[in-house]
């Protein structure tokens, strides 16, 4: 085939401007052809080289004592005791979830597993966090459908539980929804695996399912112009294959265990392209691929569909000289196709061979080093005036608003989702989102020890402030692994933007990013991995600002934790932190009242500190019987989960003369409910006093239904159905 | 005593099965490869554990039903050892024949993880005399395919041997007059959807699932 | 040559997909579907030329491993 | 009447049911199966008893509901 001419319009189909081809001559000293310019284009593409956000991430705090591999790699590792590593990461599989949202889903998980087990760690949970449409737009309820099945269609099969995550509602979400998946691995700190290839005239193995046109980004020209098949369009959707994926898996935490690798590299987003720029990049040395033992599964595949190709299921690596036998055994014994596709070399360039020529003839450090970096221009957000309560109406009546509110899309019970996902599989999950506790726990096999695991964020907050919501998502992760008792140690993240170009959006990002900063230094809580997805925007209409975070935090005695579920019979109310009545950008205000409006709750980031540190002491010398915190819906919301979960009424104490609305839904931060044996409730309380934190009995345990004097009285039952059934018949209907 | 997990390329629940079996014979499981051929002579109880065998590909356990080891398995199992499968298990072993019926997809046609009540409906089996006293258990299930099928006359048959050894109370997946786990006409080889191996320590929330292993580890 | 073998639930058996596929359809409007079922259809590649053998092998592949005749009939078509 | 639906994946996705078919009829001894795909057969039971018409309805309920255009094709056969 005659080498194609590179055009403005080639160019441009590439995403390219054209101050980055101008760089891209530079470098070269010449015109790059198609093969060199859809590589350029992939590496310089915002998903991998991040050329909208790389500067504001470099704010993140991301060093602390127990950070082993910060951003940079697959995933972030913290350090658990007793030579333990916890290897975690966020990704958002956005764009593909909206054109097919089962595939799109699925393969979300399959990616984010072989960034965890890349680095030799052994995937020991799934978290997702999903975003769709208000559900009476059209193709909420198929869009639901299709990504929950996806999810539990991919991390069943390949026997990693789905333990928890988040899912909202919101208009802003329905041309573009949000599929955000984490997984969570262990490993021992000693057996870390990384990508930076070493040495010269290594071997490089490719190995997984074969390649083939699955999700190519030019995709204009790579089907009009290179498929010689002709006839129907091929689709560009990858294809799970969760089969696949396991033995992947297992293949190489076999070979991980044997010291065969010396780099390995999972093929994302970019393919063959990413991977092998990155392996030679990170390790200073070039690499020579020879394009015709790369398993293929079409025929007649380019050496532009190849390196551009997404399909599923691939790793890369460099094996260690000798050990060449030992990895195909290996493979072989599970069934995966493997090749060795070329070697390492001391040219600090990258070839490709193909055919018998060479295709491909370019400098790897430019790729990587010389990506763009773009200060963005951003407008700040105008900021809400905060909303007294005394400008909220209330409710006609408490005990149906609070119904309402228990069964709205926002605080509904998720079992129609999560009864799909298995949560057990791997026999140490102790904790998930079958009790609506505040984290999942996961054991760590043979060991009393476990890791606390939550995802959160508030859009509605960092809608109306960027920089408080960013702080409300990280102190909200924070808060519930306090909750369960888990200290917390590191979270992930994935920032879900509209286009960077506006600057409004711009302002969002960087606001948001700020904020989480904020909250991560006082809590001394680096980021150790994240992903950005921007450009989730239809027809000019960006999705809300949603920095979704993960959090982990370690238990170190399964013996002491806290759960959602212990309150008993006599037990007391308490409130941990300050209740001011903030009804600004609550629950309360969208669901009752039809509004969005105000300033959302600030979070003192001081206080949030000091009444987590005392939860956590308090769980750890066994002085509560239950644990929640307050989020969304306030403290009567928080209130019912405990009394539903613990199957336990709840008789909360009136509070002053009235309005009783900002007290009951109010959404103040640093606040959490705890259930205290009658012993326990003075010292509870006064040691709280003197150091200085907000406590007091708001309540007591008892009975069949939860009431508030004369306000408001309703029966678990009642509360329940309206709990459970609001998705089930939404999904039904 | 020495048992054994048969592992199948993505079975899933190996590692839940070799904790329950150890936690009952105090020694670990030996772990056999699909692809081995025969099953050492010293084994006295074999566990195919639950998982997506090649993916559920074609059929749940179907693809698993033809690997190697099975043709010793099914010759063993007509010898008398004890043979047990969970959830993907006891899809195998409808697929091998050693158990009468089929699995299949959920009436919801959603997968199904939760915390389900089973009634002992035959605590004279090897696989539940631990149960005596006990009325109901509660295992988690976790399948997508657990709807039990076979044609009436086999149903009625299961019933009139006792060979129904458990039932659902709450039927979550549409099975056939509610049966949740069967056995073989020699009262060896037993099948059931729900997950015992994952109840066999507190921390699960609950422990119901160890007096299954206890029963047959005695009978022996 | 072509093989093309449909597998589908023998009567009697409880077919959940189906049903589900005839209510969905209902629920959509499409009040004329009164029944519907699912079943599976393989085509297999081989390499063999004689349209008779190919099918008496591929009638054993169907014993053996496409079809499970406790629940299942299927029907093989060879195709040049 | 009757309607038949095939719904396949569009050539070029990836078909792993497929390909863990044809390996395992080789372990089988099978060899001569060089490749396998596996597809979906749907058989409708409808009122209309005109079939220009009921072609028309499938059609639109192959793409509403029963084929995922993204990844699948469809053909239906219309049957008295
Ligand atoms: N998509 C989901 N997958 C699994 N579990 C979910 C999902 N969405 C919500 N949950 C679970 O439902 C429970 C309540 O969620 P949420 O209201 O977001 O909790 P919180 O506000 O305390 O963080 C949690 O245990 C959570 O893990
Ligand atoms: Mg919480």
């Amino acid at each position: 085939m005659p080498d194609p001419e590179i055009t403005p319009d080639t160019i441009a189909e590439h995403g390219l401007s054209e101050d980055e081809y101008q760089v891209i001559l530079e470098r070269l000293g010449r015109a790059p052809n198609l093969i060199e310019l859809g590589i350029f284009s992939a590496m310089w593409s915002e998903h991998c080289s991040y050329k909208s956000s790389r500067r504001h991430l470099q704010k993140f705090l991301t060093a602390g004592a127990r950070v082993i591999q910060g951003p940079g790699e697959n995933a972030g590792v913290i350090d658990i005791d007793d030579g333990d590593a916890a290897i975690f990461k966020m990704e958002s599989h956005n764009h593909p979830s909206c054109i097919e949202p089962y595939q799109g889903a699925a393969t979300g998980v399959g990616g984010i597993l072989r960034d965890v087990f890349t680095m030799g760690a052994r995937p020991v949970a799934l978290m997702n966090a999903l975003r769709f449409g208000a559900p009476d737009n059209h193709g909420t309820k198929s869009l639901i459908d299709g990504v929950v099945a996806g999810i539990a269609g991919y991390g069943n099969c390949v026997g990693v539980p789905t333990v928890g995550g988040e899912t909202n509602f919101h208009p802003g979400y329905n041309g573009n929804i949000l599929v955000n998946v984490m997984c969570v691995g262990l490993a021992r700190t000693d057996n870390i695996f990384y990508c930076a290839a070493r040495g010269v005239g290594n071997p490089v193995f490719y190995v997984g399912s074969r390649t083939g046109r699955d999700g190519i980004h030019g995709a204009t020209m790579a089907s009009a112009g290179f498929d010689g098949d002709g006839g129907e369009k091929r689709p560009t959707v990858q294809v799970g294959d969760p089969f696949t994926g396991k033995l992947l898996m297992e293949a190489c935490l076999e070979l991980m265990a044997t010291d065969a690798i010396i780099a390995i590299q999972d093929m994302g987003a970019a393919g063959l392209t990413s991977s092998s720029v990155e392996m030679a990049n990170k390790g200073g040395v070039g690499i020579e691929l020879n394009l015709d033992h790369v398993p293929q599964r079409d025929r007649n595949m380019t050496a532009y569909e190849m390196m551009l190709s997404e399909s599923q299921e691939r790793m890369l690596m460099v094996i260690r000289p000798g050990r060449e036998q030992l990895a195909l055994d290996i493979f072989q014994k599970w069934e995966l196709d493997a090749a060795s596709i070329g070697q390492t070399t001391d040219t600090g360039r990258m070839v490709l061979v193909h055919h018998g020529k060479t295709v491909c003839d370019i400098p790897v450090a430019p790729l990587a080093g010389d990506a763009p970096d773009y200060d963005r221009p951003r407008a700040s957000t105008k900021k809400r005036v905060p909303l007294p309560v005394a400008d909220v109406p209330e409710p006609r009546d408490y005990r149906d608003a609070l119904l309402r509110i228990m069964g709205c899309p926002d605080i509904a019970s998720r079992r129609w989702i999560w009864e799909q996902y298995d949560r057990h599989v791997m026999a140490d999950t102790i904790d998930s989102s079958q009790s609506g506790g505040d984290a999942a726990v996961i054991r760590i096999h043979n060991t009393h020890k476990a890791i606390a695991i939550t995802t959160d964020v508030t859009p509605r907050y960092c809608h109306a402030d960027p920089y408080e919501g960013g702080k409300q998502a990280v102190a909200e992760t924070w808060r519930n692994l306090s909750a369960v008792g888990a200290d917390p140690i590191a979270i992930t993240n994935c920032l879900n933007f509209g286009n960077p170009e506006q600057p409004e959006i711009m302002g969002q990002f960087v606001g948001c990013i700020e904020g989480m900063n904020a909250a991560c230094r006082v809590f001394d809580y680096p980021v150790v991995s994240g992903n950005v997805s921007l450009y989730n925007e239809t027809d000019g209409a960006a999705i809300p600002p949603t920095p979704a975070v993960g959090g982990i935090g370690l238990i170190r005695d399964l013996s002491r934790r806290g759960t959602i579920s212990g309150a008993e019979e006599g037990d007391t109310l308490i409130m941990i932190g300050e209740t001011t009545g903030r009804l600004g950008s609550s629950v309360y205000l969208l669901r009752i009242m039809g509004r969005e409006d105000g300033a959302p709750p600030p979070v003192d980031l001081e206080s949030e500190k000091i009444n987590g540190d005392y939860v956590r002491q308090l769980i750890r010398n066994r002085r509560v019987n239950a644990v929640h915190d307050c989020s969304d819906g306030g403290l009567i919301v928080a209130a019912c989960e405990m009394a539903l979960a613990a199957n336990t009424g709840v008789a909360l104490n009136p509070v002053g003369p009235g309005p009783h609305h900002g007290w009951l839904f109010g959404e103040d931060q640093g606040r959490y409910l705890l259930a205290t044996a009658a012993r326990s409730v003075n010292p509870v309380i006064s040691t709280a006093r003197d150091l200085g934190i907000k406590a007091c009995s708001i309540g007591t345990f008892g009975g069949t239904g939860v009431s508030c004097g004369d306000i408001l009285e309703v029966s678990l039952a009642e509360l329940r159905t309206a709990h459970e059934d609001w998705l089930p018949d939404f999904m039904e209907s | 005593m020495q048992t054994a997990v048969i592992v199948f390329p993505a079975s899933n629940c190996d590692r839940d099965a070799a904790v329950a079996l150890k936690k009952v014979t105090g020694r670990d499981p030996l772990l056999i490869w699909h692809r081995d051929t025969s099953i050492p002579g010293d084994v006295r109880f074999v566990v195919i554990p639950g998982g997506f065998s090649y993916g559920d590909y074609l059929r749940s356990g179907a693809i698993a039903a033809r690997s190697p080891i099975i043709r010793d398995l099914v010759a063993r199992a007509g010898t008398g050892l004890p043979v047990a499968g969970f959830c993907n298990g006891f899809q195998i072993l409808t697929e091998t024949g050693l158990l009468p019926g089929a699995l299949l997809r959920n009436r919801g046609l959603k997968f199904v993880c939760r915390a389900q009540t089973l009634a002992v409906t035959n605590i004279e089996s090897r696989y539940t005399s631990a149960y005596a006293g006990m009325d109901h258990v509660t295992f988690p299930v976790a399948h997508h395919d657990g709807n039990y099928f076979a044609d009436d006359g086999t149903l009625n048959r299961l019933e009139q041997e006792g060979r129904v050894l458990f039932r659902y109370v709450g039927n979550p997946n549409g099975s056939a007059r509610d049966i949740a786990g069967i056995c073989n006409g020699a009262g060896n080889v037993f099948g059931m959807m729900p997950h015992p191996e994952r109840a066999v320590d507190p921390l699960h929330g609950g422990t119901d699932g160890l007096g299954l292993f206890t029963s047959i580890v005695e009978s022996l | 040559m072509k093989a093309v073998i449909h597998v589908g639930l023998k009567p009697g058996v409880l077919d959940p997909q189906g049903r589900a596929i005839a209510r969905s359809l209902n629920n959509l409007g499409f009040d004329e579907v009164t029944g519907a079922k699912q079943g599976r259809v393989i085509e297999l590649d081989l390499k063999e030329t004689r349209a008779a053998l190919a099918e008496s092998r591929v009638r054993e592949m169907c014993e053996q491993l496409l079809a499970n005749t406790v629940i299942e009939s299927y029907r093989i078509r060879i195709e040049a």
